[in-house]
């Protein structure tokens, strides 16, 4: 208990010694001391606001988390399977995917409008990719021999999609998850520059216009503490899902 | 029931082809068991996957049960040499053996039957919670055997299928595979390496050369039906078959082990 | 593989051909008027004039320049820092509440800062790119080092491979398609970056164009410095997936596709 | 920052860094390079393209840049939030022509929305939230007799407003040239000239340094000073030029450069109605107190 | 040279604990070549990943050349069961086969002058620039036979190396390691299951029981140390042997795949 606490304490203070000494050293304006962070950290992030500006993100955060999810996966298991169709769409999207939000925001905004809507598309645009990049290349390294048991033992169709293919692809596609939950968090700050008038995205931004830097700041360590959390929930969830695979490794080693 | 007929499989490589199967050809009669037996590396395994239709051979055919193998036909059940890797490994030891079953669409309680009845045969009922990598070798590829049966297939390919087991459990999996094989009339093509186990087993032995593999030998093993670990071994005309099916297998692998030269010397 | 080479690039041409066509029927048939998406081949002749011009290659130069070095910046470090964690559980507990709590935080942020630490030069952009692809590449490189076979694993050190031996013939090739995706990702996400760095800072570049061109409301214009930007992410593709096939052939992604 | 490349108005000319949009604002700035008003204050000048007034502010604080424009909302937060911003001349100001300025707020025609007071109850985009558009408008509908409370204002950057506009997204907008023309040349109606409202004379943006900037190299800032004024007054008095330079900075067609509405360039009194600006901010709560205009400007 | 002192292996899991290795104490002179025998599952792999240092024991000690073995000790070369895990996919045959011998930091030619030579002797050296996943089962086990011998070890320690290669090809590797083992003068721990193969290549049998498992026979071969595959196959001493040892493995076994009630009366 005591080692998981300075596992998950000792860097931190370091950094945050660290940044300390680095703004009370140079002073420089848009650096306040971590005191100044935390301070205006408790008077901004007060009950009205979460209610009002940072439950509503998260709640986007989540469906498009979802939404990405359930695409990438969708798209990647097919992608994955035919070499023919991968072929054919790779190209135009590897196009988007190389598209920035801020360029690529107007384009989902000419479809669909400025609503809640486009905001999940932003944050599908991003958290999709390596979703998508890691179920394809799981999808296709499939162990051979699996695929051989099952076609001969004619598993096939939805059964052969859950218990073969996506379970063999599972540590990749938690991987891809993974990276894919801390990019919703950064596109759901960009989905509120555009078209908003509140919002978690929306209030950093509009403190890092206004020049209100330890307000900021305080957003800021919001963002990263909600990554943080989410990614323990998301770990917990990985826990359960790759439990064999976690398994394989241990019992090798004879754990 | 099952024809092979001119069979060959070239594999492409970037340092060059390999023809792995140059010419085969022979049929086996609906609830025959056959052995298969050969040389290390002369192609057995990708015979077993052209016949299971997993494989494309580059040309001849296989037809079973009048029609042509493009895919892995329907009530076939395969063992696969690489047993570790055939068994899911997110899945308990139950679930790989009664996963075919509910493709088979079997209700949940005849499932478990059957699963319960395979992996009793193999002594493997204890275990049936267990995940795979929480066995050892041989356990492992009980379970592939247990998948195999549970499933009742009429055609029962096995690639080495005890190939990491004791020499005890080895003798029961031989008399409950001969026992299954007369209950359910399958046809059985089995690979082994150890000639005794061949024929003991077989009805006839099939004897692979070294590559530029064909057919070499077809041997027919004409014990009696009834065997019996220790009298049919015993028996005189076991040690001549085993005697003359040892001899083929070392004409057949003297000629893959020795120098490049030699090779055609022994055909 | 050599004959399936050319019909891969067939396969991606019918691709982006029927894009191009489906993008031409949007504003032809009038769902999107086309003041505000002009159709496709209207885009491409705006983008052919900008061909000619010296100065459309030399913000292509520093894009991909200041995109080159920040992926090669943030590829070496992640893969390092990775490897090094990956393979020393120590490291990662100590690291792991860190790492999470660093990456979702947007390179957009740390703007102010970075043009505090390096004004408007291609510094201050190169700090955004390496800080955003950095944590894609990491955490492929993570769970890449955690997919190593452990019997393979078992193998070597029982032959007392050390430690670097390990890293270099075990860790990294089993890794490796973990990477790749990692540096696919990290691609474009430099790309991104680069653009959006361009776009918002000012630091010269296509990002910087098209910024110009939107503030003119040259909207064909943007839409081609648009497809610069997409077409680099895609060579940007066609290369690591070729680095891949040779790489990676041995791996069962790559096997199956010969014989498929 | 490159004050210290050169040396004063002796020897070489010294070399400075501009943070400017790329737009019609700052063609006085582009126009005295042109004309080499800059160079005969011995003022070596590079140009640097911004994306508005908030990103140069911290370029202009860390010293990479000597001077920047940008907008006056921008530099009075700046300034109620102790940055040492200080303006050295003015930027650009409105035409004070009702219907006839180089901003303004336009909706659709058939959206029935021709006055200030029709925006009750209905959504405006504007550029930045908490800035120069939302209070100017504001302050335009409480002009018409509206109650400003229940417009809904949302960000969206100004290209994108047209198509927001067209979509029915938003009700009504408030763009600046060349967005202006251009959605006017589609139909639409000029609803209120919002600047012209909060002051016929308003400068909208200006051109600032920081304190320490005037402290460190007053002569440097009067240079400038005077280049900058010369060239307004240039613009001023050339408006043909003004606009064909703009052929050089921007991607504007001919079409457009040859329609939109130009600005205007004074050098006097465009201290006073700053002021305005900062009177509605607090209105509309977006300072918190009055802010020291005079320490604003130099 | 080895001392394995009441070693204990306990294998964690969800539901509840299996207990592998009970309490298995025995050792190994320098130079000696002994035969592991025991039913499926007994524990064989687990005391060689013990021994290999590969997997912490639960209790007991193993101490090799006088030192506690914590880590996989140098000049040790092991052969898995899982041969075709254990080769590198990436590597062609001929570098993981030399891989060992460059962490040895051998020259260059030295390298290619020990695989050629080993991949000779096991068959293989037409496919040196082969991929493992490009060889058939038994061609893979021998690449990493051909791997531990290229080695040139203190200590072998070999999982069921020959499961998968043909009798003929069996012979031969039989009497190379017998030839290899005299000449380095290694010592050899050999698991596998052909009992035959246990006496005709060992001076000692080591027979485990199932579990919970012990050495549960600890038997010297006392034939010539010259031997022969047809001759000293045929010595009636031999099949004494071979009987002896079949008798121990039955009781073990049987103990195993039988009912859990009838699992007690074997011992
Ligand atoms: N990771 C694990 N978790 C739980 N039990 C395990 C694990 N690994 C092995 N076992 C159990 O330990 C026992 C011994 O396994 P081991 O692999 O050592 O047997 P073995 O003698 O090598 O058998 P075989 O001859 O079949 O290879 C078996 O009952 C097996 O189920
Ligand atoms: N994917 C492949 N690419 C190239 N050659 C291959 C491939 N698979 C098998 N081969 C070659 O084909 C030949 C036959 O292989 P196969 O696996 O069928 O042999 P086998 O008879 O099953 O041998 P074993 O008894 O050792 O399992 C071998 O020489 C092997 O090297
Ligand atoms: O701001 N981003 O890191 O994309
Ligand atoms: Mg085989
Ligand atoms: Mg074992």
């Amino acid at each position: 208990m005591a080692l998981r606490a300075l596992h998950l304490l000792l860097l931190p203070l370091v950094l945050i010694g660290a940044w300390w000494l680095a703004s009370a050293v140079t002073g420089l304006y848009y650096l306040p001391t971590p005191g100044e962070i935390a301070a205006t950290f408790v008077e901004v992030w007060g009950a009205e606001r979460l209610a009002a500006d940072v439950l509503p993100s998260i709640g986007r955060l989540i469906g498009g988390f979802t939404l990405g999810s359930v695409l990438g996966v969708a798209l990647g298991v097919v992608l994955g399977l035919s070499a023919r169709l991968r072929a054919v769409l790779e190209p135009v999207l590897e196009f988007f995917r190389a598209i920035p939000p801020p360029v690529l925001v107007p384009l989902l905004m000419l479809f669909m409008g400025v609503n809640t809507t486009m905001k999940l598309a932003v944050i599908v645009s991003g958290c999709i990719w390596p979703i998508l990049l890691n179920t394809i290349e799981g999808v296709r390294a499939v162990d051979p021999v699996l695929i051989d048991t099952c076609r001969c033992y004619g598993v096939r169709g939805r059964r052969w999609l859950t218990t073969l293919v996506l379970r063999s692809a599972s540590p990749q596609i938690m991987a891809g998850m993974r990276q894919g939950l801390s990019i919703a968090i950064i596109l759901m700050v960009i989905s509120e520059m555009f078209a908003s008038s509140s919002g978690l995205g929306y209030t950093i931004i509009q403190f890092q216009r206004s020049f209100a830097i330890p307000e900021m700041w305080s957003g800021i360590l919001l963002l990263g503490l909600l990554g943080f959390g989410l990614s323990v929930l998301f770990g917990l969830a990985e826990r359960r899902v790759l439990y064999w695979y976690n398994g394989v490794r241990a019992a090798a080693r004879g754990e | 029931m099952l024809d092979v007929t001119g069979l060959q499989k070239i594999y492409p490589g970037q340092q060059g082809e390999v023809e792995a199967l140059r010419d085969l050809t022979f049929d086996l009669g609906e609830g025959e068991l056959a052995c298969l037996v050969g040389p290390s590396g002369c192609g057995k395994t990708t015979l077993l996957k052209c016949i299971a239709g997993l494989m494309r051979p580059s040309s001849g055919s296989v037809v079973l049960a009048g029609t042509s193998v493009t895919g892995p036909p329907p009530d076939m059940a395969v063992v696969f040499q690489e047993y570790g890797r055939s068994l899911f490994p997110w899945l308990r030891v139950r679930d790989n053996v009664e996963l075919p079953l509910k493709e088979k669409k079997l209700p949940k309680q005849r499932r478990r039957e059957l699963s319960d009845e395979a992996l009793d045969a193999v002594g493997l009922l204890k275990s049936a919670d267990a995940y795979p990598w929480q066995l050892s070798g041989g356990m492992q590829q009980r379970v592939a055997i247990a998948r195999a049966i549970a499933y009742e297939p009429r055609v029962l390919l096995m690639d080495e299928p005890f190939a990491a087991v004791d020499a005890q459990t080895r003798a029961d999996l031989e008399d409950l595979i001969r026992t299954l094989w007369k209950r359910f009339s399958m046809t059985v093509l089995f690979v082994t390496h150890d000639i005794d186990e061949a024929v003991y087993l077989g009805e006839r032995v099939l004897v692979m050369s070294s590559s530029p593999t064909i057919i070499q030998d077809d041997v027919t093993i004409d014990l009696p039906d009834e065997r019996d670990q220790i009298n049919t071994r015993g028996e005189h005309r076991f040690a001549e078959l085993r005697t003359r099916i040892y001899a083929e297998i070392r004409n057949a692998s003297q000629s893959a082990t020795a120098q490049p030269q030699e090779a055609g010397k022994a055909h | 593989m050599p004959r399936r080479s050319p019909n891969r690039a067939v396969l991606g041409i019918v691709g982006v051909v029927g894009f191009l066509l489906l993008w031409e029927a949007v504003p032809r048939i009038g769902l999107i008027p086309a003041r505000f998406l002009p159709p496709a081949s209207e885009v491409l002749a705006a983008l052919g004039e900008r061909l000619v011009l010296p100065e459309f290659w030399t913000a292509v130069g520093d894009t991909v320049l200041t995109w080159g070095i920040g992926l090669g910046i943030a590829f070496a470090a992640a893969s390092l820092l990775g490897f090094a964690v990956g393979s020393v559980p120590v490291l990662r507990a100590f690291t792991h509440s860190t790492v999470e709590f660093l990456r979702p935080i947007p390179s957009v942020a740390l703007i102010p800062l970075a043009i505090l630490l390096y004004g408007t030069d291609m510094a201050s952009t190169l700090l955004l790119v390496v800080y955003a692809a950095f944590w894609q590449i990491y955490i492929q490189v993570l769970y890449g080092v955690s997919d190593i076979d452990p019997v393979a694993e078992q193998t070597a050190r029982s032959y007392g491979l050390g430690r670097l031996s390990r890293l270099r013939y075990i860790a990294w090739p089993s890794a490796l398609p973990y990477v790749l995706t990692g540096l696919r990702l990290g691609a474009a996400v430099a790309l991104i970056l680069t653009i959006t760095g361009q776009l918002i800072i000012g630091t010269p570049g296509l990002g910087q164009q098209i910024s110009v061109a939107k503030n003119s409301d040259a909207t064909e214009l943007v839409y081609a410095l648009i497809i610069a930007t997409g077409a680099l992410g895609v060579a940007v593709n066609v290369g690591v997936r070729a680095l891949e096939r040779r790489a990676l052939r041995w791996h069962a992604s790559v096997r199956g596709e010969e014989i498929a | 920052g490159g004050q210290e490349d050169g040396g004063g108005d002796g020897g070489g000319n010294q070399s400075i860094k501009v943070g400017a949009i790329p737009i019609v604002d700052v063609a006085p700035l582009h126009l005295g390079v042109d004309k080499g008003i800059f160079e005969k204050h011995g003022i070596d000048m590079e140009i640097q393209n911004t994306t508005g007034g908030a990103q140069a502010v911290p370029s202009v604080v860390s010293g990479d840049y000597d001077f920047a424009f940008g907008n006056i909302t921008s530099l009075i937060v700046g300034r109620s939030n102790d940055l040492p911003l200080t303006i050295v001349a003015n930027g650009v100001t409105s035409t004070g022509e009702q219907g006839g300025d180089f901003g303004g707020v336009v909706a659709p025609a058939d959206s029935g929305i021709t006055d200030p007071k029709d925006l009750e109850d209905t959504t405006v985009a504007v550029n930045n939230l908490e800035n120069i558009g939302d209070t100017t408008v504001r302050n335009s509908i409480r002009k018409d007799g509206g109650d400003s409370d229940t417009v809904e204002f949302v960000e969206l950057p100004f290209p994108e407003m047209p198509a927001a506009l067209e979509r029915g997204d938003v009700d009504a907008a408030w763009v600046v040239e060349p967005f202006l023309t251009a959605t006017l040349n589609n139909g639409a109606t000029e609803v209120a000239s919002n600047f012209v409202d909060a002051d016929p004379d308003l400068s909208v943006a200006y051109y600032f340094t920081t304190e320490q900037m005037i402290n460190e190299n007053p002569e440097l800032v009067d240079d400038f000073t005077a280049a900058i004024n010369e060239s307004l007054t240039y613009a001023q008095d050339n408006p043909e030029e003004a606009r064909s330079i703009l052929g050089e900075y921007t991607e504007l067609d001919s079409e457009a450069i040859d329609q939109i509405r130009l600005p205007r360039w004074p050098t006097e009194d465009y201290q006073e109605p700053a002021q305005s600006i900062a009177d509605l901010m607090m209105h509309d709560g977006v300072i918190e107190s009055q802010p020291d205009m005079d320490a604003l400007f130099r």
